[in-house]
């Protein structure tokens, strides 16, 4: 288990990676049917941390995210969050302070683009139906907070010109921004990101680097799954190779780079599996 | 601008209020200024399904009423007065129905209702008739509770004042029936079936409880939905209970698929219904086997009836675009009755319409008081608002056709 | 792949539509319009025909009446809507009436005229046998409206986009939105009292055409801007139109309807919670009302209840029949709203037959005595509230409200309430909720919604309402039967029609179920011939509505867009590679599915 | 209560979930190929009845064939109409609405299933004139039942069995031998696959509707024969058991929309019948049934949701 951080690149040494994990999973796998789709993975995140899971294609690496965020009940294992095993329930994840992006854009398509974040903040406000009709001065605070809130978010991922947009109006890339502003509106203290910078051109590609380690900077940590290598081996603390569901292996980024059982399995057999283009992962279990 | 454009807005609402205000104008008349030649109208109400499931019983109701009314204008029965039906469609909702009766009420010309068909329609009416003394008269709903209180078994209340019936109640036709199996048949165990709604639960407790006082047994009651067809599962009950009849509560399209089971089934002891089973398609579902099943009907057959023979005619020579069908007897009975009471009130004034509500009190007070012989017979009403005679006939289904009524009978009980 | 009703493509259709008085002079369409509408104006003060015969009395000479009311009307908006085209800048105080340029607003009002004036004046001949029924009358107003129509094509297009309004003083604002929303109270008032079909098609006829015109002259936009910007203002001029319909009415003929329409369409809102805002698909919805209103007439002290002894007072009542609904919402939705929303659907549909079928069978006969069966709750008493009697006539403010005004008052009351709740629900973390969910549950859930609660909620609360709509429905009938709650029957409100008023008035609006509940009242209402075929129409709406115009005739604009997500998106390349997307996860979803199995 | 009357309720029941079985394969299929419910489909089968009704009523001669020589006809109009109207529906209704959301599709099936409903009753005429505003007598075979040690089977539950026995050995070897029930298979599984690999996903899902609403004709015909009537809102109900019997099978399979159905139909006629035998419980008999079978549905979702011989379980969306 190699919790040791890597030189951090970019700006960041100013966080604590390396004191206690704030996820801890242990042996989770997930089958379906007679398909083992993840097989016994551990995987452990500081507070503050990037980390990158890489892997290539049917590795199992979004089912893993799916088992992480309660999408999934893992078949077996545990995930423990802060502290607290978590729930295998979405909602409670999110609550727990996990939340995520889909490798597929999954905005509210038809909402505006501060009402997607506004639904972020969703598990942070209580306001029930009963004070959603008599709307006293709670609601109203709880309300104005979550607006605010959102305005915010939005302008930290310079969105807000897109404020009042439909969701599926905006270009593609800033769709990709705006479900990480979503996904940060619930407060979360880990972020997985599913692909993101999926689709994107080299120029916005740098620019969510940048964003990531902004959002570190607030004290997120972050889980990245990505095929651009460049993009990946820049940006994490470390990295974490799955294949066919079990974990490779794990380390810095040279370390990772260096192993000649990566190089064998994922670089080498897919050396066409150039980084920065638009890759379409099939689904990871078949 | 802006305050002109408001004085011009303004200037189109007052004439738009101008406009509605001086309008309506074929609402509040009362004399007709078209062929009665400034006689005085008085309308008739008519309300029943005119549409859906029920329409040909409905439109039943509607073109004999209009007979009873166009007869009284042609021969002049009130001089003066210049008959109009009004028919209005219930669906057989009780809301639609009781909507209907708040129009009657508001319309002035209306001196009396004739219907509705369904019994619970005709409660829903009755609470908005009553507070205005509306004389409604059904002729076919046939629920003991609608004149005689909810507590008809043991206490009679009349209900509501202003509503009459001239056809017979349930609470009659199941202890004919019951009178009939026990004494003519002398049989003395029966099932009972019924399909869950009023009227057939109506008929089967009142036999039931007949039978019972004969000295008969229930060996089996049973309920099944009202558009089931499947009655295996009751049908396996009767046959291990002995029972050597089933009465059946309820309409032919369910109780004829009974009959056609129950002998397949091989138990050859006949079904008997009330008028809800007497209808030809009885036979064509239940097939040859439906030979010697029962029906009882209210009335006298019409057909037989001598005093029945000039609406039958008056009726086919009218040609309206449907049959008179199992109500029009009693629907022409009950206009009549109108006319007659709206006769005798206006004589009582020396032949003045008296105003507003004095008017419908006094035609209330008129059909309390009526007596006439109908085309279904004697009218004329009881402390309840039911008619005075009981006759029933029982039918027998005899190679493949209801015969002419092997039985008919007043009922006392 | 429909398209006829994508906005994108009437635009080009209109630029090359031919015109027919291209070079014409318009100063001759204008004079047709003027000439053709006075005359028509001045027809409407003359007999049409000479028999009494023909529905609403068109015999009369001097002043108007029936049909010719609304050919007055149409005739004196027609000219009012010239003011604008009339002189070089518009005769003054009429500019307002057309934001956008006058052409197509006359064009419609035209139309309009001509099609109502011309109905009537085709079955004056259709029903009475042959033109011979004519009078000078008849031939002039026939005549008359046609003029304008040809006078109106005759001017060339002037659709441009609407100046900004001007800035005017609050207290001006809000007098508009009273003016316009009486208005409104009258227009609807002459629809709703209709005596005579003859008279409603041709109200139908001239409001369809003419709300298009003024829809297309950008009145509307301009009025539904003024209503944003005064929106506690229009609540209340709204509730005021409402509440004073009443006191238009001299008798309860219409009041008795106005009341069918309000419960119908109350419940019709509280389905639109669960359908337009939660996107849940009830097909058994009417039994909740059926719950409401049996639960007030066992305890409303009705001869016919098996708790005779027990007469609760209404707020009593009303308490427990919402309490009961909400309760049975629950126990049919904890179940079925975990599983997907098929399934919903055919359990809700058959919680209907259940309701109906037990409610039946606990008759004493069947099952135990509860609710007297099929003959029901009768004489279910009038209600007591405050010592306010609703079925003995009140006087107030000089006016006689009879029984069904007493309870039209009292409907309205809960119409508002239940507009107040959805409104206020629907713009709310709960409604952002519902949103979402119905957008993309998945994706909801894991951020933080927890899509079931939110899903109960829903039917929780539409159960309640409809509930609540219940109990008052016992006392106006007097009469409960549970062959008043079923799927489908020829009359409203029953779970087909509260759909297709949800449906065709348009999902997740409040004023959509609204016009979408009158207006199925009112057709099968004041057209007799329409009775048969109700039901039939109905169906064929659906489907039609489904495949062109899924969003209602009043969309949400969400909805809208939910509804034509493909047809737009497919004008956007990258859209391409998403759909493929999610197909796939798709597939994820069934290989999930197994694992659970 | 005896073992006679017992084996009679078993054998009430299985005949009567035969029938449900066969309409249920309807909503099977359809749902396997496109995940619709076709609300629809319960007036699929009723038209089915009056398509052999008319056969029988309106062409000259057949009224007087016997009624085993008239069946074959019969059930040839029947199939006729309702596949007519299945694949009608579907092109017309369905198929536009095939990338819309999930309500659109729903609500135009209640649509439909309205409008086909009033189309019978309003214009459906009978030889004499008579209409089909209410239930329309249905020819049934004459005869006695035969008895085996006290259990009647009639002939109509004996056609009845037997052509559901016909019908699924028939499904089952068109679903495994042939091309199209392959390629049906196929597409069931995994439309996009299916695609590529040259099968048309659109005659594939017209190839569900038609096989489902041939079986709903059949079903038809079986119902007019034992109850001797049929009527244009008979789909309602029947529909909705069937699609309960689907649900009970599991949704999307085929054996398991029979297997459903029978066990629907004996649950139905067992608990009805053993309740209506005894005194202290009559009451709670028939008038019930339908009550019994949805508490059955709900308690099924709630309890295994896959249904009996469930391959999939309901997704999360």
């Amino acid at each position: 288990m190699s919790t040791q951080p890597a030189n951090p690149p970019g700006p960041v040494s100013g966080t604590a990676p390396g004191s206690e994990p704030i996820l801890q999973a242990r042996g989770v796998t997930m089958r379906f049917g007679g398909l083992t789709a993840v097989d016994g993975v551990d995987l452990d995140v500081a507070g503050g941390e990037i980390v990158g899971l890489i892997g290539p294609n049917g590795a199992g690496k979004t089912t893993f995210f799916n088992c992480l965020t309660g999408l999934y009940p893992p078949t077996a294992g545990s995930i423990t969050f802060r502290g607290q095993r978590l729930a295998p329930k979405p909602y409670r994840v999110a609550e727990a302070g996990i939340s995520r992006t889909f490798q597929n854009i999954r905005l509210f398509p038809n909402m505006t683009a501060l009402e997607n974040v506004m639904v972020g903040r969703h598990c942070r406000t209580r306001e029930g139906l009963l004070s959603a009709i008599g709307r006293g001065p709670r609601y109203r605070a709880a309300e104005r907070e979550a607006r605010q809130t959102a305005r915010e978010l939005l302008s930290f991922l310079d969105l807000d010109r897109h404020a009042s947009a439909i969701a599926r109006s905006l270009p593609y890339g800033d769709q990709r921004k705006l479900e990480i502003a979503r996904a940060m509106a619930s407060d979360p203290g880990l972020l997985l990101l599913d692909e993101p910078a999926a689709g994107m051109n080299p120029r916005e590609t740098l620019a969510l680097r940048e964003t990531i380690f902004k959002i570190r900077q607030r004290g997120l940590s972050v889980v990245v799954i990505e095929h651009d290598m460049r993009f990946i081996f820049n940006l994490c603390d470390r990295l974490v190779v799955l294949a066919r569901g079990r974990k490779l292996t794990e380390g810095r980024p040279d370390e990772v780079r260096a192993d000649e059982r990566v190089i064998a399995t994922y670089l080498g057999t897919a050396p066409a599996a150039a980084p920065g283009t638009a890759e379409q992962e099939a689904s990871d279990a078949r | 601008m802006f305050q002109r454009s408001l004085a011009v807005l303004g200037a189109v609402a007052g004439v738009c209020g101008l406009a509605t205000a001086c309008g309506s104008r074929s609402q509040s008349a009362h004399t007709a200024s078209g062929s009665g030649g400034g006689a005085t109208v008085v309308k008739i109400g008519l309300d029943a399904p005119l549409t859906g499931g029920l329409q040909a019983l409905g439109l039943g109701m509607q073109y004999s009423a209009q007979l009873a009314v166009d007869l009284a204008n042609k021969q002049q029965a009130v001089p003066g007065v210049t008959f109009q039906l009004v028919a209005k469609d219930d669906q057989a909702s009780a809301s639609i129905g009781e909507q209907n009766a708040a129009a009657y009420v508001a319309d002035p010309g209306v001196a009396g209702v004739v219907g509705p068909l369904n019994s619970a329609v005709a409660q829903s009416m009755q609470s908005v008739f009553n507070q205005a003394n509306l004389v409604d008269v059904s002729s076919a709903s046939t629920n003991p509770s609608l004149t005689q209180g909810p507590n008809w078994k043991t206490a009679k209340t009349r209900a509501y004042p202003s509503f009459f019936r001239d056809i017979t109640t349930d609470a009659v036709q199941g202890p004919f029936a019951a009178d009939y199996v026990f004494k003519t048949l002398g049989i003395h165990s029966v099932a009972t079936v019924d399909d869950g709604q009023t009227y057939g639960v109506g008929l089967v407790e009142t036999f039931s409880a007949e039978f019972k006082k004969l000295g008969g047994q229930i060996a089996l009651a049973q309920t099944a939905t009202a558009n089931t067809t499947d009655y295996s599962s009751v049908i396996s009950a009767v046959k291990s209970s002995g029972a050597k009849l089933v009465y059946y509560g309820g309409e032919y399209p369910a109780g004829a698929p009974l009959s056609k089971e129950l002998k397949a089934a091989g138990l050859n002891i006949p079904e008997m219904g009330g008028d809800g089973n007497q209808d030809p398609t009885y036979i064509k579902t239940a097939g040859p086997a439906s030979n010697g099943d029962f029906a009882t009907v209210p009335g006298a057959p019409l057909a037989a009836l001598p005093s029945a023979k000039d609406f039958i005619a008056q009726y086919q020579a009218a040609h309206f675009p449907a049959p008179y069908a199992i109500y029009g007897g009693t629907s022409y009975d009950a206009a009549e009755s109108i006319i007659l009471s709206v006769k005798a009130a206006l004589a009582q004034d020396g032949g003045k319409m008296p105003a507003g509500d004095a008017f419908r009190s006094q035609v209330e007070k008129a059909e309390q008081a009526v007596s006439f012989d109908g085309a279904t017979g004697p009218v004329a009403f009881d402390q309840y608002g039911d008619v005075g005679s009981k006759v029933i006939t029982m039918y027998k289904i005899e190679n493949g056709a209801w015969d002419q009524g092997v039985y008919s009978g007043a009922f006392a009980g | 792949m429909t398209t006829s009703s994508s906005t994108g493509l009437t635009a080009p259709g209109r630029a090359t539509r031919r015109r027919l008085g291209r070079g014409a002079d318009p100063l001759v369409g204008k004079c047709l319009i003027a000439l053709g509408s006075a005359a028509a104006l001045g027809s409407t003060f003359l007999s049409w025909t000479w028999t009494t015969a023909f529905p609403g009395d068109l015999t009369v000479t001097g002043y108007p009446g029936g049909n010719q009311l609304i050919t007055l009307f149409l005739s004196i908006l027609t000219l009012l809507a010239l003011g604008p085209a009339l002189l070089p800048g518009g005769v003054p105080g009429t500019r307002w009436i057309a934001p956008r340029g006058s052409v197509r607003l006359l064009r419609s009002l035209s139309l309009a005229n001509a099609a109502s004036t011309g109905y009537v004046v085709v079955a004056i001949a259709w029903e009475l046998g042959g033109v011979a029924n004519y009078v000078a009358g008849t031939w002039i107003a026939g005549a008359s409206v046609l003029l304008p129509v040809l006078g109106a094509w005759l001017l060339p297009e002037d659709d441009h986009e609407p100046a900004p309004a001007r800035p005017t003083p609050r207290w001006a604002q809000i007098v508009v939105v009273f003016v316009v929303v009486m208005l409104g109270l009258l227009v609807t008032d002459f629809g709703v009292t209709t005596g005579f079909s003859e008279e409603f098609i041709g109200f139908c006829l001239g409001a369809g055409f003419a709300g298009r015109g003024l829809a297309a002259s950008g009145l509307f936009d301009r009025f539904s801007a003024l209503t944003a910007a005064n929106r506690v203002a229009t609540g209340w001029a709204v509730f005021a139109a409402a509440v004073s319909f009443v006191f238009l009415q001299s008798s309860d003929a219409y009041t008795s309807v106005a009341d069918n329409i309000l419960i119908f369409a109350t419940v019709a809102l509280g389905l639109n919670i669960v359908v337009g805002l939660a996107g849940l698909l009830d097909l058994g919805y009417v039994a909740f009302l059926g719950v409401g209103a049996y639960t007030a007439a066992l305890v409303s002290g009705t001869a016919a209840s098996r708790y005779a002894h027990v007469v609760l007072p209404f707020w009593a009542q009303a308490l427990i029949g919402v309490a009961v609904s909400v309760l049975a919402g629950l126990l049919i939705g904890a179940p079925t709203l975990r599983l997907r929303g098929d399934y919903l659907a055919i359990v809700t549909l058959g919680f209907g037959e259940i309701f109906r079928i037990t409610m039946n069978n606990l008759d004493g006969q069947s099952g135990p005595q509860v609710t007297n069966g099929a003959e029901g709750e009768y004489g279910i008493p009038d209600l007591r509230l405050f010592g306010y009697d609703f079925g003995r006539p009140h006087t107030v403010l000089g006016h006689t409200l009879g029984r069904f005004g007493n309870y039209y008052l009292l409907l309205v009351l809960v119409i508002a309430l239940v507009i107040f709740i959805f409104a206020r629900v629907n713009d709310s973390r709960i409604g952002r909720a519902w949103a979402a969910i119905r957008e993309d549950e998945t994706a909801a859930e894991a951020m933080g919604v927890h899509g079931y609660r939110f899903k109960l909620l829903a039917f929780g609360l539409g159960a309640g309402l409809a509930g609540l709509a219940g109990t008052i429905q016992g006392h106006l009938t007097s009469t409960v039967t549970p062959d008043q709650y079923t799927f489908s029957s020829s009359a409203p409100p029953n779970s087909a029609f509260l759909l297709a008023a949800v449906v065709l008035g348009g999902m997740g609006t409040i004023s959509g179920p609204l016009l979408g509940a009158s207006l199925l009242f009112l057709i099968p209402d004041k057209l007799q011939f329409f009775h048969n075929k109700q039901l039939l129409l109905f169906g064929i709406a659906l489907i039609v509505m489904m495949r062109l115009r899924p969003e209602g005739l009043v969309p949400d604009k969400r909805r809208r867009l939910e509804f034509h997500e493909r047809e737009t998106a497919a004008e956007e390349a990258y859209e391409e590679l998403v759909v493929d997307e999610l197909d796939r996860s798709d597939g994820l979803d069934e290989l999930e599915a197994e694992a659970r199995a | 209560m005896s073992v006679t009357v017992l084996l009679q309720l078993v054998e009430n029941g299985l005949v009567l979930g035969a029938m449900y079985g066969l309409i249920a394969v309807g909503y099977t299929m359809v749902y396997g190929t496109i995940q619709l419910i076709n609300f629809a489909h319960g007036e699929i089968f009723m038209l089915g009845g009056f398509g052999a009704l008319t056969v029988y009523a309106w062409i000259p001669g057949v009224a007087h064939l016997p009624l085993f020589a008239a069946l074959p006809l019969m059930l040839l109009g029947g199939v006729v109409v309702a596949v007519a109207a299945a694949v009608g529906a579907e092109r017309l209704a369905y198929r536009p609405l095939r990338t819309a959301p999930r309500l659109a599709p729903l609500i135009t099936a209640i649509g439909l299933s309205l409008a086909l409903q009033q189309v019978v009753s309003l214009w459906y005429r009978l030889p004499g004139g008579g209409n089909a505003k209410a239930p329309v007598a249905f020819p049934s075979f004459g005869g006695k039942a035969f008895d085996l040690g006290g259990v009647l089977v009639q002939r109509a539950d004996l056609f009845t069995v037997i052509a559901a026995a016909v019908c699924m050995a028939g499904l089952a070897w068109f679903v495994a031998r042939t091309r199209s029930g392959r390629a049906m298979q196929a597409t069931a599984q995994d439309p996009d696959t299916a695609r590529l690999m040259g099968i048309d996903p659109d005659r594939m899902i017209v190839v569900a509707f038609a096989v489902g609403a041939a079986l709903a004709a059949v079903a038809a015909l079986t119902q007019g024969l034992r109850y001797g009537q049929i009527s244009f809102d008979m789909g309602f109900v029947a529909g909705l058991k069937a699609f309960t019997a689907a649900v009970l099978g599991g949704i999307g399979n085929v054996r398991g929309a029979m297997l459903g159905g029978i066990v629907l139909g004996l649950a139905e006629e067992l608990s009805s019948g053993i309740l209506a035998h005894f005194r202290d419980t009559a009451q709670y008999g028939q008038a019930w049934a339908d009550v019994w079978a949805f508490v059955l549905l709900i308690l099924v979702l709630l309890l295994r949701p896959q249904g009996l011989l469930g391959e999939r379980v309901a997704d999360r969306a």
